[in-house]
């Protein structure tokens, strides 16, 4: 399949798209900022993963933020996201702070998530955030769920579901597109393409037709594809599926297509065996989303000469300022293991205290 | 007290319970207009109307993953499962989604979610469709698990579990869905974590749930008739949280129990409560705690074997008078 | 969607397919009888049933016979076949014998699975019959792995998935789609579309644009849709699927219009208040499948006056003597539970005899 | 003997199977080009090719399923769960058809899978993959269950699990991949159903399975050098089939036992074993049996408590102590 970013076409122009052309300028620069401060974020923690102070897995977003800065740039009141574990660039986006997220993945008592879930579970229900989910595809019906829950409270909002290319191999996945069609519920499935699920490439792990996003034609559902190295285009195609779960209730299908420069998980030592050096310059020299704004936002005279080093360093301030919050937090206390397991008994409700809950003795 | 039906039962928590809140929501397969595979839910969609029952297609990773997000946003959503059974197809959302969303994000997001319908065998519908998940549900810190054996724990059980703010998983059973009960018009919960001594005695605990609760009283019934033993019957009703101290009381009163479960036996809730009495009654017991399980087969679908499969009385007193 | 045996377009003339034109006289009246016997063999089931000799479910073919019978009519020797519950049919067609399928009903040890599966359970894989599966959807990645299997061995073969309208909604047929397609897999999953799943209409459970089976698109599988009233049809698309799978190694996804006369399964009480008696009665008188290949026999001058009663009368008789037989066979012994759950066990090899394998006691 | 690691071990196990018999085939995500998310297989694809080597996308539900139906054909597949973790998505592939097809069948199908993969917590992934599900799989009449600690018994075991004829779910550890132990050049097997006495002891037996094995070694030798207490540890490797007698002949000898899992403790495999304990050693037992399992709450992700929420030798000592 030639991929968007990868065609000789030339775009259209999206920054004539309405949503666009109501953009301030002070919008636009924050959508940079927002890119920056996840790109630093992220390299952030990567240096503090090859210092041993993060377990686990570190799924590095960098390569694809103007898709999560793009979507959630239009988010309103009712509007929510949920995401798979690469999950940091959503979480930035939403407004969470660096703090609690390195925090989080140093497994500290501020994290965001008490050091409970760690980097592929960061959560803010308070921003309409809802993960970080580590089960590939797991989070699909979840999403389903929050349009369920949105129309049945009778407001006008949409759930955004974040998901990789890998995951659209999950079952789960289909049932909810029958479900969503069916019943009308404003869910925006989108499809963050970065072309590899681990190891394998998007031809050794799915087959279709054009894309991927066609499969919901077979559920009579819309769907679309999108360049993602634009935000101009991330946002116009995403309003189109906004607009059309909040006027019609019906859900979409948006496949994005992007890129990863690192590796799957930091733990990924192949990930210049099963693609070359060359592709990943490639995507770097010709389709880094913040080098392409960047210069949209020169040509368009909205950044001036000099404020984009100083965007630069206000990001990496606040991603250093991160890692020394991270690292002076406490650590979660060791009775916190069994806290968090069950509302009731967290409160200490009549019915938290009525039988044994947890079974070590 | 009038006498309902332990499906009755359950559709009156139902009832009273969508009443009560709106965000209260039926959602499963066949559950609206066909009035349940089993009947359980009849006549709530015509009085609640779509919105309230909902019926859906055969999707249960789908529909069960929708009920937690549904939940995580304020809905109460009681989910049925046509069969425990299939919980199998969902098991990923039940466990991971469902039972660890909470813990996950270091408890920013609950979960009050009711999943209910059948877990049990014999009648009739082979291997696949006879699962008793509760032991395996039951590890899952995080969930909690209830078993009720009469239409009055049912109601009540039920009506509590609807308005838990955690994830209750509700084991029913089809082969008491026909059972009359005493069940009081005023309302009235039950709290989960409260086993219920259905039958008191001096010589032994029987120390059963579900409908293995029936198996344990006619078992004593005959124990006292034909051998003079005075069994006493502890039905646990909610697996997870589990009433300990009621066990450990009965069970020090008559040093002897035998634990019975419809289960398989590895690994079953009967290995989890003898585990227990070894720990805190070793001292307690004169005899070692038996155990009775369904025997450690699939289930079989042969209508002449499927019961002798299940524990039955003659099972019990077997086993209580190897030990009495 | 208007069902095509419901559509007022003349049906091509499937008769002349080459497949269905080196048909025998004999070939067709087998055909007839087959069906016959599948009929005449559940009518018997339904009496022992009502007198309460069957326990569980049962879920009865009696309408979509042609379908069992058409697609089992083109197996080769390696080709396979896997269904559902709704499993009497198919078992009858691949030449299982009535005893032992209406033994297994009455739970006999005498019956095809010793009397442990029971209705949903029929197995004989010496004909390449694989069962009979109670989960809905369960059977999907099996059929995949019997066309794995076949491929693997370097054989010419298919293997024929059967499934229901509703099974469409679970998401293990999705990722089974995929990965057959994505590995030239040569299976054909055929759906046997009855318009229901239990008390569901398909445009209760199902969104979709033109059919079910315009799902397999989106995976670049080639599908079609049938008219399953007529077994000429039925084998002229079957044998194109069939085809694909032996000379492409290619699957198919083939959807089937069918009805089933009697409820979802005996205990379906409701039966005629999610669908109209005078629904089931058209059917009944201008889609049975027997009744329209008697008729088209007749026409050809195959089926001779007086011929079709005597089969009838065979079929019946075939019917009344599995039931003897059945009720005289011995139950199986109480040991026997125990029996067939490990290979190891059952043949008493040093594996079976190490350890512990049951926990009774 | 040569020492390699268990990681190894279990790669030339498959290298021989794969060899010796053309109908094993080992399939799963990333285990072909990628060399194994954990690099078990490595070098096995481009020892072995394309046809016996087999990356799959992420579909556990249709894999595993496929594998089953394979296996109904003469395959002996060999799945790798990247995650036994991710069981959670194939379970009614896993349960209904590899554990109870044959039985349906009345025994005319076999299914000669395994499906193997890391089972353990302990490496800051959290809840959703850190599953232990062995408890949940020992249940399931029809199933094999295998948990090898060390690489010796990892190799010799798996090659049996091949060559076995019904389902086996192997279970390893990603704690134990790096871990080096002796391994004969020669070929061996060792059955399932067979315990092994890791260390002899005389005045307590720590019994475990699994990463726990290794704990229970830990503990053994810190209560030899610090309490004067001779502990005999004995391994299960095999959950079902189980070795009782081995169990039993221990306990008879020490009178005392305390079970170690990484298993969560309700309806753990200590559960299974002290319910067995209780049954036919309860005249044998001078204390309570006790158990051990990881902390009852969902796997904690902070590195600095992960570690605290499995069981640790302090944790055995302490309880070890109590009873001794
Ligand atoms: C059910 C399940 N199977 C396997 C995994 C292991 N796994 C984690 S991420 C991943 C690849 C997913 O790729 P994709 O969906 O494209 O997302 P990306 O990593 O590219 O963002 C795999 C195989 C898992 N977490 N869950
Ligand atoms: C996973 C699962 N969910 C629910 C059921 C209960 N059930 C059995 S058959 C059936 C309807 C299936 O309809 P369809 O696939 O159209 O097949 P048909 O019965 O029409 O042949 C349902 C809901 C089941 N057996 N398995
Ligand atoms: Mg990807
Ligand atoms: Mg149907």
């Amino acid at each position: 399949m030639p991929l968007l970013m990868d065609t000789a076409v030339t775009t259209p122009n999206f920054d004539t798209a309405p949503i666009n052309q109501s953009l301030t300028s002070e919008d636009k620069l924050r959508f940079l900022r927002d890119m920056m401060r996840i790109r630093r974020f992220e390299q952030g923690a990567l240096q503090q993963y090859s210092q041993g102070k993060i377990g686990g897995f570190l799924h590095v977003y960098i390569g694809q933020e103007s898709v999560a800065v793009g979507t959630v740039s239009l988010m309103g009141a009712n509007d929510h996201v949920i995401t798979a574990y690469r999950d940091h660039g959503h979480a930035l986006a939403v407004g969470m702070n660096m703090n609690e997220c390195m925090a989080e993945l140093l497994g500290k008592a501020t994290g965001c998530s008490k050091g409970k879930g760690g980097s592929m579970h960061f959560f803010a229900p308070d921003k309409n955030y809802w993960g970080g989910h580590g089960i590939v595809g797991g989070q699909t019906p979840l999403g389903l769920g929050l349009a369920y829950g949105i129309k049945y409270k009778g407001l006008t909002g949409a759930a955004l579901c974040f998901m990789g290319d890998g995951a659209t191999n999950q079952g789960a996945w289909y049932e909810s597109l029958n479900l969503a069609s069916l019943w009308d519920l404003p869910v925006v499935y989108i499809i963050e393409n970065n072309q590899y699920s681990m190891g394998t490439s998007l031809d050794r792990s799915s087959a279709f037709r054009s894309c991927l996003a066609e499969r919901a034609a077979g559920f009579a559902i819309d769907w679309d594809t999108c360049n993602g190295e634009d935000i101009y285009e991330v946002r116009a195609k995403t309003q189109i599926a906004i607009d059309r779960a909040h006027k019609q209730s019906r859900p979409t299908v948006l496949e994005i297509d992007t890129y990863r420069y690192y590796g799957h998980s930091v733990a990924d030592a192949k990930h210049k065996v099963y693609r070359s050096e060359e592709e990943i310059e490639r995507y770097k020299q010709n389709h880094d989303p913040i080098r392409l704004w960047k210069a949209r936002l020169i040509s368009e005279g909205v950044l001036a000469e000099g404020k984009y080093d100083e965007m630069d360093a206000a990001a990496k301030a606040e991603a250093d300022e991160s890692i020394k919050f991270a690292e002076a937090s406490p650590w979660p206390s060791e009775a916190s293991i069994s806290e968090d397991v069950y509302f009731e008994v967290d409160r200490q409700t009549i019915a938290g205290r009525t039988g044994k809950h947890f079974f070590n003795d | 007290m009038p006498e309902i039906t332990y499906r009755e039962a359950i559709r009156h928590a139902l009832a009273e319970e969508l009443e009560r809140d709106e965000n209260v929501v039926v959602i499963g397969e066949e559950v609206a207009e066909y009035d349940g595979a089993y009947k359980v839910t009849e006549g709530l969609w015509k009085r609640f109307g779509d919105k309230r029952i909902v019926d859906t297609p055969i999707s249960e990773a789908a529909f069960i993953g929708m009920g937690v997000g549904a939940s995580m946003l304020g809905l109460r959503p009681v989910m049925e499962l046509m069969f425990w059974s299939f919980a199998t197809v969902a098991w990923d959302q039940i466990i991971n989604n469902a039972g660890f969303v909470r813990y996950m994000s270091g408890g920013l997001i609950n979960c009050p979610i009711v999943i209910r319908g059948p877990a049990n065998g014999g009648t009739g519908v082979g291997a696949t469709h006879s699962h008793t998940p509760e032991n395996m549900l039951a590890n899952i810190p995080g969930l909690k698990v209830v078993c009720p054996a009469t239409a009055y724990d049912a109601k009540g059980l039920l009506k509590t579990a609807i308005r838990d703010n955690d994830p209750v998983m509700f084991l029913e059973s089809t082969l008491l869905y026909g059972n009359l009960g005493e069940v009081p018009t005023e309302e009235y919960l039950i709290p989960l974590g409260v086993a219920d001594v259905k039958r008191e005695g001096t010589d032994i605990t029987l120390i059963a749930h579900g409908g293995a609760v029936l198996t344990a009283l006619k078992a004593a019934e005959l124990l006292a008739a034909e051998h003079d033993i005075s069994a006493e019957v502890v039905d646990l009703r909610s697996i997870r949280p589990l009433d300990e101290e009621t066990i450990l009381k009965s069970v020090r009163k008559t040093h002897r129990a035998v634990l019975i479960e419809e289960n398989k036996p590895f690994c079953g809730v009967g290995a989890q409560i003898s585990s227990m009495l070894m720990q805190k009654a070793f001292d307690d017991l004169d005899a070692p705690v038996l155990r009775i399980s369904a025997i450690d087969a699939p289930a079989i679908y042969s209508p002449h074997l499927e019961a002798k499969q299940l524990p039955r009385p003659t099972d019990v007193i077997a086993k209580v008078l190897s030990i009495c």
